[in-house]
């Protein structure tokens, strides 16, 4: 597998080293593998210039700190915000999505207000307000599946005037279907409902622009965008931002103290974010996004897209295979009569990687027969040749159990 | 797949213990925490020795051979507590040899290379124990 | 400046890359150099490993994971704790003093108890302890300075049988003296309060054996002992863990949920990690365990040391300046009459990195003439050449505002 | 060190208006976040105009010495909003030129090349701005 930088055409490999190791590499919806320079950058901020950003007053320091702040700019930008002060640094999309239920609506949602999430989504972006809900003993609305994807109609019947909020997937990473985001925040603007989407899966595959889309929140890591792990994202409205209470306190969000105990705050965004920042993640995010722009971009996905076609293809000529997904970078499945894990260790020992099991995501499986799926999630480097090997591992199974 | 030996397949397609026993005197849910699989044991005992054990449950080959194979040995264990323990800590690594009528455990000698798996293995095991150490 | 293994004498700048850049690097008090293995290890986590850890059941990730679960247990024994299941991986120091206050004080503390801090802390473990104790309406108790550091009488005085938790630095950041943790302890156990250390700075400068000292939570970050950024720790013994709620919910934490709404959580400490971990750190730090080991010592506590005395004393000599530290890492001063960003700009135009300001411990400052100080921290790395420079940058930053 | 140029140290030595104005009309406080610098103006205003300003306070030579020059020239500003918002942009990077009455500020040229003392030389000209826009 090949791409190409100014004419030039390079292995594969060169860009994702991991890819040497001799593993096909199918589980990117988990983590995606990360690009040599994106690796090279987090080291070179340790060599070069090393500092913790956002304290100190020194001349190296400050200019540091200038750098970091230029990428949160260019994260606002990557997602079509004008304004970099909208952009929270957090430790991961989980998270992100915890700082929206704690910060925020914990203390400015009214009694008789409900809360709107999916049986599609993510722990991530499940129990926080399963949680949240049952603390303040308020209702938790989930809008059921419907053909393994949202039930958008039951959606618009459950969202109503008293909801405060609707949490969403962008993404499914079950089944890697796209949500109707449109349709969903016009729902909710009508009702008055505010509106958080979990990115963690749609930032890799769709661009965002919230010129177009217009959520109140917006969330994602670093780390399954080819960026490093141990940085997260939240975009929020500036208006909304203004109205959370941090939970982490300490450095960095602080500026001084008078008389022992009056507390002054920094400004937004450097409020939320307490203690040494990970500007290291930071800066190898920067690199990321810089080689978003000129080698894996959105046009990659129908790439992507192609070779999904094809392998559900593969599979159905297989046979015996219940499929969850439509053609698209994630792709699950089970083959009927072997339970996942059993099919897993088959997997392994070809080097195979993908994920069996509940994929964090259970609730998508209440009331199924089974507890679990074997997913495939596909990146740019993926190649048919790797599906091929997969399907005949798959055939394999099938023989030994069936 | 060398994990998947004849013996253990034998037992995971044609079971011979997995059902009910409506009159049971202990019944005991165990769960897989890894991947959410579970398991119910029914037992009948006398005299901390257990004298019928069966199962139902959902879940994968290594788990459901396991519940298979322990309701097979089970019975005839004069210590059955210490069968148990001896299992878990062959499946965890230890080197222990089984007498006569336990042989057929040495077939998850392999899962020591695959750790993990171990927790499927363990499922009835540590349910079993549990219900034991209730009771 | 040399460092010696197995034998062989090597430039400090192999040991530490950053050196190389031709800055006097005296603020590692504020974060330390890392180390080219350590940075490396994070960078070979990327290519040879790759994927997120905890989840998968995949043999690659199965072993992976138990490769980072191997670096808890090297970080528990790092701190003479034998049970890893009681070191909990957090984002930095202040998110590990966070979660004290939050997942376990707030939901246990009575409401006529009170809270032990002192004056002499980071913001990071004061606003936290402050917060909490205005949102409950209970009492929090300032232990007093007496000369620039604790007043150990007045502790004794203010911890009684009512006090929660008493929660104190290890080691100062701005005047590096290191407390009597030992005394602090002993009266905690006597009147039944709990205690935690703040071991952000002291980690780095004394062994730390929790065989000996025996506190209830101990917490620290690893970009201040040579490790990455974006990975704290929090040790708490087992049985106040199990007391802990969780406040972040998502992936990694959660086992499975059944009917919807029936969580099952993963044992601890993952129960109180969520969303994806950053493994690469993780396994960074791992390296720096192993070199902690090996060259960077505790023996090279005595060259920091002395180089500190030939510091003080080179200071004393150039005269009119207030020095708030006694000899060690940390040396804390002012130039009586020049405000500290005034000499910051000298230090600046020689290269020289240091910190100036409140330190992020304004409560230090309370009462005081001055509003911050002008702080060297010292590694193993320096030298009295650098020493000598910055005497000679004092003495030109003296002439010319004198 | 060429930001420390000698009229700005010459203010910061000999303030002329570092005192309060025990009756003055208006009062207010200023702090510099990054480092908590404090400063308090006294302003005696008539029609738009500042006709008499003062300041104390205690920061860096930078803070002190921009609150004496604002002093030295907000009085004869026929628009004194207008100078401070040049000024703010001066420190922030524009290209401007000051007009005779004015050249002093010029000698925060170099302040350019110090972005993090910026902040320094901003507080007295922020608190103006509030205490004006305020009444
Ligand atoms: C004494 C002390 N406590 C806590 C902290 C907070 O550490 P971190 O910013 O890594 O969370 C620091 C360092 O900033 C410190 O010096
Ligand atoms: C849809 C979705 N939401 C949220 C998350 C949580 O992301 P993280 O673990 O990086 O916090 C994930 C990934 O695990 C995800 O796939």
């Amino acid at each position: 597998m090949f791409y190409i930088v100014k004419g030039y055409i390079n292995k594969m490999e060169n860009l994702f080293p991991f890819l040497k190791k001799g593993f096909i590499y199918m589980d990117s919806a988990a983590t995606s593998l990360k690009p040599q320079s994106v690796i090279d950058s987090e080291s070179d901020y340790y060599k070069n210039l090393a500092v913790n950003t956002g304290r100190g007053s020194n001349k190296h320091n400050y200019n540091t700190t200038q750098q970091i702040e230029k990428i949160r700019t260019q994260v606002s930008e990557f997602i079509g915000c004008n304004n970099s002060g909208e952009i929270v640094f957090t430790k991961n999309c989980t998270d992100s999505i915890n700082m929206v239920a704690n910060s925020y609506v914990r203390n400015n949602i009214p009694q008789n207000a409900n809360i709107v999430i999916t049986q599609l989504e993510h722990h991530s972006n499940y129990v926080p307000w399963l949680i949240l809900s049952r603390d303040l003993g308020i209702e938790s609305r989930i809008v059921p599946l419907k053909n393994y994807n949202i039930d958008y109609d039951a959606l618009e019947k459950l969202v109503d005037e008293k909801t405060f909020i609707t949490s969403i997937t962008g993404m499914s990473n079950v089944t890697g279907a796209i949500s109707d985001i449109e349709r969903v925040i016009s729902v909710c603007r009508k009702k008055g409902s505010k509106i958080l989407i979990d990115a963690a899966q749609l930032i890799c595959h769709k661009e965002i622009d919230l010129n177009k889309i217009d959520p109140d929140f917006l969330t994602f890591s670093a780390h399954k965008i080819y960026g490093p792990f141990g940085l997260g994202v939240l975009y929020g409205k500036s208006e909304l931002l203004k109205e959370f209470t941090p939970i982490n306190y300490g450095g960095n969000m602080v500026s001084y103290i008078t008389n022992k105990t009056e507390i002054h705050y920094k400004e937004l965004p450097a409020k939320l974010e307490s203690g040494t920042q990970n500007s290291a993640a930071i800066y190898a995010f920067g690199t990321t996004l810089d080689l978003l722009d000129k080698i894996i971009n959105i046009d990659n996905e129908n790439q992507i897209n192609s070779l999904s076609r094809y392998l559900i293809d593969s599979l159905e000529q297989v046979g015996g295979i219940t499929i969850y997904s439509k053609p698209g970078s994630i792709i699950s499945f089970n083959i009927d009569g072997v339970h996942p894990h059993d099919a897993s260790d088959f997997f392994d020992s070809e080097n195979i990687i993908l994920r069996t099991g509940n994929l964090c995501a259970s609730p998508f499986f209440t009331n199924m027969e089974v507890g679990g799926v074997i997913r495939i999630s596909l990146s740019i480097f993926n190649t048919r040749d790797e599906v091929d090997k997969v399907i005949k591992c798959i055939e394999r199974i099938k023989e030994f159990f069936l | 797949m060398s994990l998947y030996k004849e013996t253990l397949m034998k037992h995971f397609r044609n079971p011979e213990y997995k059902r009910d026993i409506p009159d049971s005197d202990f019944r005991k849910d165990g769960v897989n925490p890894s991947c959410g699989d579970s398991i119910t044991l029914y037992a009948k005992c006398d005299c901390n020795k257990v004298k019928d054990l069966t199962y139902t449950g959902n879940g994968c080959a290594i788990s459901m051979a396991s519940a298979d194979i322990l309701c097979s040995v089970i019975k005839d264990a004069e210590a059955p507590m210490e069968l148990i323990d001896d299992f878990i800590n062959f499946i965890n690594g230890e080197d222990i040899t089984f007498n006569d009528k336990f042989t057929v455990l040495e077939v998850f000698k392999e899962m020591q290379q695959y750790p993990a798996r171990k927790s499927c293995a363990l499922l009835p095991w540590k349910t079993i124990k549990a219900l034991l150490t209730e009771n």
